[in-house]
Protein backbone atom coordinates (compact mmCIF):
# COMPACT_ATOMS: atom_id res chain seq x y z
CA UNK A 1 0.00 0.00 0.00
CA UNK A 2 1.44 3.28 -0.83
CA UNK A 3 -1.53 5.94 0.24
CA UNK A 4 -2.59 3.85 3.79
CA UNK A 5 -0.51 2.03 6.57
CA UNK A 6 -1.67 0.00 9.44
CA UNK A 7 1.22 1.85 11.29
CA UNK A 8 2.08 4.85 12.91
CA UNK A 9 2.73 8.07 10.54
CA UNK A 10 6.39 8.91 10.36
CA UNK A 11 5.83 12.32 9.43
CA UNK A 12 9.32 13.43 9.21
CA UNK A 13 10.15 10.29 6.90
CA UNK A 14 7.00 11.91 4.32
CA UNK A 15 8.95 15.36 4.35
CA UNK A 16 12.07 13.81 3.59
CA UNK A 17 10.80 12.09 0.85
CA UNK A 18 9.42 14.92 -0.94
CA UNK A 19 11.19 18.35 -0.59
CA UNK A 20 14.01 18.65 -3.05
CA UNK A 21 17.13 21.03 -3.07
CA UNK A 22 14.52 23.49 -5.33
CA UNK A 23 12.26 23.98 -3.09
CA UNK A 24 12.13 26.76 -0.73
CA UNK A 25 8.82 25.77 1.10
CA UNK A 26 6.43 22.86 2.35
CA UNK A 27 3.24 22.33 4.12
CA UNK A 28 2.62 19.67 6.35
CA UNK A 29 -0.63 18.60 7.30
CA UNK A 30 -1.88 16.19 9.66
CA UNK A 31 -5.37 15.47 11.21
CA UNK A 32 -5.37 13.97 14.30
CA UNK A 33 -7.73 12.32 16.70
CA UNK A 34 -9.40 14.78 19.07
CA UNK A 35 -10.98 14.59 21.85
CA UNK A 36 -14.59 15.63 21.31
CA UNK A 37 -17.02 15.59 17.84
CA UNK A 38 -20.10 17.55 18.12
CA UNK A 39 -20.64 18.00 21.79
CA UNK A 40 -19.56 14.05 22.34
CA UNK A 41 -16.51 13.09 24.10
CA UNK A 42 -14.11 10.76 21.96
CA UNK A 43 -11.42 8.60 23.53
CA UNK A 44 -10.83 6.33 20.50
CA UNK A 45 -11.11 6.19 16.38
CA UNK A 46 -11.67 3.16 14.38
CA UNK A 47 -10.65 3.69 10.93
CA UNK A 48 -12.26 1.14 8.07
CA UNK A 49 -11.33 1.26 4.57
CA UNK A 50 -11.83 -0.35 1.15
CA UNK A 51 -8.70 -0.63 0.50
CA UNK A 52 -7.85 -1.19 -3.09
CA UNK A 53 -10.43 1.66 -3.78
CA UNK A 54 -9.24 4.15 -1.45
CA UNK A 55 -5.50 3.58 -2.69
CA UNK A 56 -6.98 3.92 -6.60
CA UNK A 57 -9.10 7.29 -5.24
CA UNK A 58 -5.59 8.53 -3.67
CA UNK A 59 -3.77 8.60 -6.63
CA UNK A 60 -6.53 10.00 -8.72
CA UNK A 61 -6.24 13.22 -6.44
CA UNK A 62 -2.36 13.46 -5.93
CA UNK A 63 -3.25 13.25 -9.77
CA UNK A 64 -5.57 15.83 -9.96
CA UNK A 65 -3.78 18.02 -7.57
CA UNK A 66 -0.60 17.77 -9.32
CA UNK A 67 -1.77 18.62 -12.63
CA UNK A 68 -3.47 21.87 -11.02
CA UNK A 69 -0.24 22.84 -9.24
CA UNK A 70 2.65 21.27 -11.02
CA UNK A 71 5.60 22.78 -9.02
CA UNK A 72 4.17 20.86 -6.07
CA UNK A 73 5.75 17.54 -4.58
CA UNK A 74 3.13 15.42 -2.62
CA UNK A 75 2.81 12.62 -0.31
CA UNK A 76 0.27 11.69 1.84
CA UNK A 77 -0.35 9.00 3.92
CA UNK A 78 -3.65 7.73 5.81
CA UNK A 79 -3.69 5.49 8.71
CA UNK A 80 -5.91 2.91 9.51
CA UNK A 81 -7.36 0.53 12.65
CA UNK A 82 -7.48 1.68 16.39
CA UNK A 83 -6.19 5.48 17.09
CA UNK A 84 -6.63 7.21 20.26
CA UNK A 85 -6.62 10.83 21.12
CA UNK A 86 -3.76 12.87 19.75
CA UNK A 87 -2.79 9.86 17.37
CA UNK A 88 -2.21 11.14 13.64
CA UNK A 89 -4.59 9.90 10.89
CA UNK A 90 -3.23 11.55 8.00
CA UNK A 91 -0.66 13.79 7.22
CA UNK A 92 0.09 15.55 4.01
CA UNK A 93 3.32 16.82 2.75
CA UNK A 94 3.37 19.39 -0.34
CA UNK A 95 6.66 21.14 -1.33
CA UNK A 96 7.40 23.89 -3.72
CA UNK A 97 10.45 26.50 -4.43
CA UNK A 98 7.69 28.93 -3.31
CA UNK A 99 4.64 28.51 -0.66
CA UNK A 100 1.78 29.85 -1.99
CA UNK A 101 1.32 26.78 -3.98
CA UNK A 102 2.46 24.34 -1.01
CA UNK A 103 -0.41 25.75 0.72
CA UNK A 104 -2.92 25.79 -1.91
CA UNK A 105 -2.23 22.52 -2.73
CA UNK A 106 -2.33 21.06 0.47
CA UNK A 107 -5.78 22.28 1.03
CA UNK A 108 -7.00 20.82 -2.10
CA UNK A 109 -5.58 17.69 -1.03
CA UNK A 110 -7.31 17.37 2.50
CA UNK A 111 -10.58 18.72 1.02
CA UNK A 112 -10.82 16.21 -1.80
CA UNK A 113 -9.37 13.34 0.45
CA UNK A 114 -12.36 13.78 2.73
CA UNK A 115 -14.60 13.86 0.29
CA UNK A 116 -14.28 10.88 -1.87
CA UNK A 117 -11.85 8.63 -0.01
CA UNK A 118 -13.79 5.22 0.91
CA UNK A 119 -12.37 5.99 4.09
CA UNK A 120 -14.94 5.24 7.37
CA UNK A 121 -14.45 6.49 11.05
CA UNK A 122 -15.94 4.69 13.98
CA UNK A 123 -15.72 7.20 17.44
CA UNK A 124 -15.52 5.17 20.16
CA UNK A 125 -16.33 7.06 23.98
CA UNK A 126 -18.49 6.91 27.23
CA UNK A 127 -22.01 7.60 25.17
CA UNK A 128 -20.74 4.19 23.14
CA UNK A 129 -19.57 4.29 19.46
CA UNK A 130 -20.68 5.28 16.31
CA UNK A 131 -19.97 5.45 12.34
CA UNK A 132 -19.43 9.22 11.66
CA UNK A 133 -21.78 10.59 8.97
CA UNK A 134 -24.41 7.53 9.00
CA UNK A 135 -26.95 9.06 10.65
CA UNK A 136 -27.78 11.93 8.84
CA UNK A 137 -27.30 9.92 5.81
CA UNK A 138 -31.48 8.93 5.68
CA UNK A 139 -33.70 9.94 2.68
CA UNK B 1 -24.99 -13.24 -13.31
CA UNK B 2 -22.87 -13.45 -10.46
CA UNK B 3 -21.85 -9.80 -8.48
CA UNK B 4 -19.92 -9.74 -5.33
CA UNK B 5 -21.23 -7.24 -2.76
CA UNK B 6 -18.64 -5.89 -0.25
CA UNK B 7 -19.65 -4.52 2.97
CA UNK B 8 -17.66 -1.85 4.90
CA UNK B 9 -18.19 0.19 7.47
CA UNK B 10 -21.65 0.81 9.02
CA UNK B 11 -23.04 -1.52 6.09
CA UNK B 12 -20.70 -4.65 7.73
CA UNK B 13 -22.01 -3.92 10.82
CA UNK B 14 -25.36 -4.49 9.81
CA UNK B 15 -24.80 -6.76 7.52
CA UNK B 16 -22.13 -8.80 9.87
CA UNK B 17 -20.36 -10.15 7.50
CA UNK B 18 -17.64 -8.80 4.60
CA UNK B 19 -19.20 -9.92 1.70
CA UNK B 20 -21.84 -11.77 -0.48
CA UNK B 21 -22.10 -13.39 -3.36
CA UNK B 22 -25.34 -12.37 -5.48
CA UNK B 23 -27.01 -14.45 -8.30
CA UNK B 24 -29.05 -11.70 -10.20
CA UNK B 25 -31.07 -11.16 -13.24
CA UNK B 26 -29.14 -9.71 -16.09
CA UNK B 27 -29.71 -6.02 -16.35
CA UNK B 28 -30.00 -5.79 -12.64
CA UNK B 29 -29.03 -2.62 -11.19
CA UNK B 30 -26.59 -1.27 -8.09
CA UNK B 31 -30.19 0.31 -7.06
CA UNK B 32 -32.21 -3.12 -7.05
CA UNK B 33 -29.67 -4.46 -4.84
CA UNK B 34 -30.05 -1.52 -2.57
CA UNK B 35 -33.67 -2.12 -2.72
CA UNK B 36 -32.86 -5.74 -1.22
CA UNK B 37 -30.87 -5.12 1.37
CA UNK B 38 -33.46 -2.68 2.95
CA UNK B 39 -36.29 -5.35 2.87
CA UNK B 40 -33.93 -7.42 4.53
CA UNK B 41 -32.42 -5.07 6.92
CA UNK B 42 -34.82 -2.59 9.18
CA UNK B 43 -31.72 -0.49 9.76
CA UNK B 44 -31.64 0.98 6.15
CA UNK B 45 -35.49 1.50 6.07
CA UNK B 46 -34.88 5.04 6.07
CA UNK B 47 -32.72 5.17 3.48
CA UNK B 48 -34.59 5.32 0.65
CA UNK B 49 -31.89 6.30 -2.02
CA UNK B 50 -28.67 4.14 -2.11
CA UNK B 51 -25.34 5.84 -0.69
CA UNK B 52 -22.71 6.51 -2.94
CA UNK B 53 -21.86 3.25 -5.25
CA UNK B 54 -18.65 1.88 -6.03
CA UNK B 55 -18.57 -0.88 -9.12
CA UNK B 56 -14.91 -2.57 -9.55
CA UNK B 57 -13.56 -0.34 -7.41
CA UNK B 58 -15.12 2.86 -9.32
CA UNK B 59 -17.36 5.56 -8.41
CA UNK B 60 -20.90 4.97 -11.03
CA UNK B 61 -24.95 5.95 -10.97
CA UNK B 62 -26.57 3.16 -8.89
CA UNK B 63 -28.64 2.76 -12.00
CA UNK B 64 -25.90 1.48 -14.12
CA UNK B 65 -26.61 -1.95 -15.21
CA UNK B 66 -24.39 -4.64 -13.46
CA UNK B 67 -22.67 -7.23 -15.42
CA UNK B 68 -21.45 -11.06 -14.38
CA UNK B 69 -18.69 -10.80 -12.52
CA UNK B 70 -18.44 -6.87 -11.07
CA UNK B 71 -17.61 -6.52 -7.40
CA UNK B 72 -20.03 -4.18 -6.18
CA UNK B 73 -20.14 -1.93 -2.57
CA UNK B 74 -22.63 0.34 -1.25
CA UNK B 75 -20.07 3.27 -0.01
CA UNK B 76 -21.88 5.12 3.43
CA UNK B 77 -20.37 8.90 3.88
CA UNK B 78 -16.52 8.91 4.27
CA UNK B 79 -15.10 10.09 6.65
CA UNK B 80 -11.31 10.00 5.94
CA UNK B 81 -8.82 12.63 7.29
CA UNK C 1 15.04 34.14 22.83
CA UNK C 2 11.47 32.72 22.23
CA UNK C 3 11.47 33.08 18.36
CA UNK C 4 14.83 33.14 17.28
CA UNK C 5 17.47 30.92 17.31
CA UNK C 6 20.77 30.20 16.42
CA UNK C 7 20.67 26.48 16.03
CA UNK C 8 18.88 24.11 13.83
CA UNK C 9 15.03 23.97 14.01
CA UNK C 10 13.14 21.27 16.24
CA UNK C 11 9.71 20.86 13.89
CA UNK C 12 8.49 17.92 16.14
CA UNK C 13 9.28 19.82 19.65
CA UNK C 14 7.60 22.53 18.06
CA UNK C 15 4.40 20.47 17.40
CA UNK C 16 4.37 18.44 20.36
CA UNK C 17 4.64 22.77 22.25
CA UNK C 18 1.22 23.32 20.72
CA UNK C 19 -1.26 20.89 19.65
CA UNK C 20 -3.71 20.35 22.30
CA UNK C 21 -5.89 16.83 22.54
CA UNK C 22 -8.89 18.92 21.75
CA UNK C 23 -7.56 20.07 18.72
CA UNK C 24 -8.26 17.91 15.27
CA UNK C 25 -5.74 19.56 12.79
CA UNK C 26 -2.53 21.27 12.60
CA UNK C 27 -0.76 22.81 9.97
CA UNK C 28 3.34 23.01 9.74
CA UNK C 29 5.27 25.24 7.73
CA UNK C 30 8.27 25.63 7.23
CA UNK C 31 10.80 27.90 4.90
CA UNK C 32 13.56 25.92 3.73
CA UNK C 33 16.96 27.25 2.07
CA UNK C 34 16.54 26.69 -1.96
CA UNK C 35 19.20 26.41 -4.87
CA UNK C 36 18.07 29.13 -6.40
CA UNK C 37 16.89 32.81 -6.59
CA UNK C 38 15.51 34.86 -9.03
CA UNK C 39 17.57 32.76 -11.71
CA UNK C 40 20.78 32.84 -9.37
CA UNK C 41 22.35 29.19 -7.83
CA UNK C 42 22.51 29.86 -4.29
CA UNK C 43 24.62 27.70 -2.00
CA UNK C 44 23.61 29.38 1.63
CA UNK C 45 22.52 32.41 3.21
CA UNK C 46 23.24 34.40 5.72
CA UNK C 47 20.22 35.15 7.97
CA UNK C 48 20.66 38.42 10.33
CA UNK C 49 18.29 40.04 12.71
CA UNK C 50 17.73 43.02 14.65
CA UNK C 51 17.45 40.57 17.33
CA UNK C 52 15.57 42.51 20.43
CA UNK C 53 12.95 43.90 18.04
CA UNK C 54 12.40 41.18 16.16
CA UNK C 55 11.27 39.48 19.20
CA UNK C 56 8.83 42.29 19.84
CA UNK C 57 7.13 42.25 16.15
CA UNK C 58 7.07 38.24 16.41
CA UNK C 59 5.09 38.63 19.54
CA UNK C 60 2.87 41.13 17.77
CA UNK C 61 2.22 39.12 15.07
CA UNK C 62 1.43 36.33 17.18
CA UNK C 63 -1.20 38.30 19.43
CA UNK C 64 -2.81 39.57 15.56
CA UNK C 65 -3.32 36.23 14.12
CA UNK C 66 -4.27 34.84 17.73
CA UNK C 67 -7.01 37.53 17.75
CA UNK C 68 -7.97 37.04 14.18
CA UNK C 69 -8.25 32.93 14.88
CA UNK C 70 -8.77 32.36 18.84
CA UNK C 71 -9.08 28.57 18.36
CA UNK C 72 -5.61 28.38 17.06
CA UNK C 73 -2.74 27.84 19.00
CA UNK C 74 0.31 29.21 17.27
CA UNK C 75 4.02 28.51 18.03
CA UNK C 76 6.82 29.70 15.62
CA UNK C 77 10.92 30.10 15.24
CA UNK C 78 12.94 31.51 12.87
CA UNK C 79 16.27 30.15 12.30
CA UNK C 80 19.57 32.96 12.49
CA UNK C 81 23.54 32.36 11.02
CA UNK C 82 24.27 30.59 8.30
CA UNK C 83 21.93 27.71 6.68
CA UNK C 84 22.77 25.58 3.64
CA UNK C 85 20.38 24.17 0.98
CA UNK C 86 17.56 21.97 2.51
CA UNK C 87 18.05 23.56 6.12
CA UNK C 88 15.03 25.38 7.57
CA UNK C 89 15.36 28.99 8.01
CA UNK C 90 11.60 29.32 9.79
CA UNK C 91 9.09 26.80 11.30
CA UNK C 92 5.32 27.60 11.79
CA UNK C 93 2.94 25.74 13.57
CA UNK C 94 -0.78 26.24 13.92
CA UNK C 95 -2.98 23.74 15.77
CA UNK C 96 -6.79 23.71 16.17
CA UNK C 97 -9.84 21.55 16.41
CA UNK C 98 -10.91 22.12 12.78
CA UNK C 99 -8.76 22.53 9.90
CA UNK C 100 -9.55 25.57 7.79
CA UNK C 101 -8.22 27.77 10.79
CA UNK C 102 -4.81 26.25 10.87
CA UNK C 103 -4.61 26.76 7.36
CA UNK C 104 -5.52 30.25 7.33
CA UNK C 105 -3.98 31.51 11.03
CA UNK C 106 -0.46 29.31 9.30
CA UNK C 107 -0.79 31.41 6.05
CA UNK C 108 -1.35 34.81 7.58
CA UNK C 109 1.53 34.40 10.01
CA UNK C 110 4.24 33.68 7.17
CA UNK C 111 2.63 36.52 5.19
CA UNK C 112 3.04 39.09 8.05
CA UNK C 113 6.50 37.79 8.71
CA UNK C 114 7.83 38.12 5.77
CA UNK C 115 6.23 41.90 5.84
CA UNK C 116 7.88 43.48 8.89
CA UNK C 117 10.13 41.42 11.22
CA UNK C 118 13.58 42.93 10.72
CA UNK C 119 15.36 39.57 9.16
CA UNK C 120 17.69 39.72 6.43
CA UNK C 121 19.31 37.49 4.08
CA UNK C 122 22.90 37.69 2.29
CA UNK C 123 22.43 35.08 -0.55
CA UNK C 124 25.46 33.26 -1.34
CA UNK C 125 26.32 31.33 -4.56
CA UNK C 126 28.93 30.69 -7.04
CA UNK C 127 28.10 34.99 -8.65
CA UNK C 128 29.09 36.03 -5.22
CA UNK C 129 26.95 37.57 -2.35
CA UNK C 130 23.92 39.85 -1.97
CA UNK C 131 21.51 41.19 0.52
CA UNK C 132 17.99 39.88 -0.67
CA UNK C 133 15.67 43.14 -1.60
CA UNK C 134 18.26 45.82 -1.39
CA UNK C 135 19.30 46.56 -4.81
CA UNK C 136 15.61 46.75 -5.90
CA UNK C 137 14.89 49.05 -3.17
CA UNK C 138 16.20 52.62 -4.95
CA UNK C 139 14.04 55.48 -5.38
CA UNK D 1 21.04 64.74 22.33
CA UNK D 2 22.83 61.36 22.15
CA UNK D 3 20.79 59.39 19.60
CA UNK D 4 22.67 55.85 19.15
CA UNK D 5 22.43 54.59 15.40
CA UNK D 6 22.38 50.66 14.74
CA UNK D 7 23.59 49.23 11.51
CA UNK D 8 22.21 46.17 9.88
CA UNK D 9 22.46 43.71 7.29
CA UNK D 10 23.57 45.63 4.25
CA UNK D 11 23.95 49.37 6.20
CA UNK D 12 26.13 46.91 8.37
CA UNK D 13 28.35 45.82 5.62
CA UNK D 14 28.39 49.57 3.72
CA UNK D 15 29.38 51.47 7.22
CA UNK D 16 31.30 49.14 8.08
CA UNK D 17 30.33 48.69 12.04
CA UNK D 18 27.39 48.25 13.90
CA UNK D 19 26.58 51.40 15.96
CA UNK D 20 27.44 55.15 16.09
CA UNK D 21 26.71 57.55 18.49
CA UNK D 22 25.25 60.56 17.09
CA UNK D 23 24.98 64.24 18.57
CA UNK D 24 22.07 65.90 17.04
CA UNK D 25 20.37 69.15 17.27
CA UNK D 26 17.02 69.38 19.13
CA UNK D 27 14.41 68.13 16.65
CA UNK D 28 16.54 65.94 14.30
CA UNK D 29 14.48 63.24 12.27
CA UNK D 30 15.67 60.28 11.31
CA UNK D 31 15.35 61.20 7.63
CA UNK D 32 17.98 64.16 8.76
CA UNK D 33 20.39 61.52 9.82
CA UNK D 34 19.61 59.30 6.80
CA UNK D 35 20.61 62.54 4.68
CA UNK D 36 24.04 62.24 6.50
CA UNK D 37 24.34 58.80 5.58
CA UNK D 38 24.17 59.50 2.30
CA UNK D 39 26.53 62.48 1.88
CA UNK D 40 29.10 60.05 3.79
CA UNK D 41 28.42 56.56 2.12
CA UNK D 42 28.00 56.79 -2.30
CA UNK D 43 26.59 53.35 -1.69
CA UNK D 44 23.54 54.88 -0.79
CA UNK D 45 23.25 57.61 -3.06
CA UNK D 46 20.95 56.67 -4.99
CA UNK D 47 18.52 56.00 -2.03
CA UNK D 48 16.68 59.51 -1.46
CA UNK D 49 14.05 58.06 0.39
CA UNK D 50 14.78 56.42 4.20
CA UNK D 51 13.86 53.08 4.59
CA UNK D 52 11.60 51.67 6.85
CA UNK D 53 12.40 53.50 10.34
CA UNK D 54 12.70 52.07 13.81
CA UNK D 55 13.02 54.43 16.78
CA UNK D 56 13.71 52.37 20.21
CA UNK D 57 12.19 48.98 18.36
CA UNK D 58 9.03 50.37 17.01
CA UNK D 59 8.45 51.24 13.53
CA UNK D 60 8.10 55.23 13.26
CA UNK D 61 7.42 57.42 10.46
CA UNK D 62 10.76 59.00 9.38
CA UNK D 63 10.31 62.47 10.10
CA UNK D 64 9.22 62.09 13.95
CA UNK D 65 11.63 64.38 15.83
CA UNK D 66 14.08 62.22 17.95
CA UNK D 67 15.01 62.31 21.63
CA UNK D 68 17.74 62.58 23.68
CA UNK D 69 18.81 58.57 24.14
CA UNK D 70 16.90 57.23 21.69
CA UNK D 71 18.32 53.95 20.18
CA UNK D 72 17.75 54.68 16.33
CA UNK D 73 17.53 52.10 13.23
CA UNK D 74 17.06 52.31 9.74
CA UNK D 75 15.29 48.77 8.15
CA UNK D 76 16.38 47.82 4.75
CA UNK D 77 14.08 45.19 2.83
CA UNK D 78 13.38 42.81 5.47
CA UNK D 79 13.80 39.19 3.96
CA UNK D 80 12.75 36.78 6.86
CA UNK D 81 10.86 33.36 6.40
Amino acid sequence: MKYLTDAPIDSAALVRSVVRPSDGAYVLFEGVVRDHHEGRAVESIFYDAYRPMAEKEMERIVGEVSSRFPDVTIAVLHRLGHLVVGETSIAIVCSSPHRAESFDACRMMIDRIKMSVPIWKKERGPGGEEWVGWQGGRC
Amino acid sequence: MKVSLLFFAVLRDIAGRDRDELDLPDGARPRDVWEQLRARYRELGDYREPPMTAVNEEYVPPDTPLRDGDELAFIPPVAGG
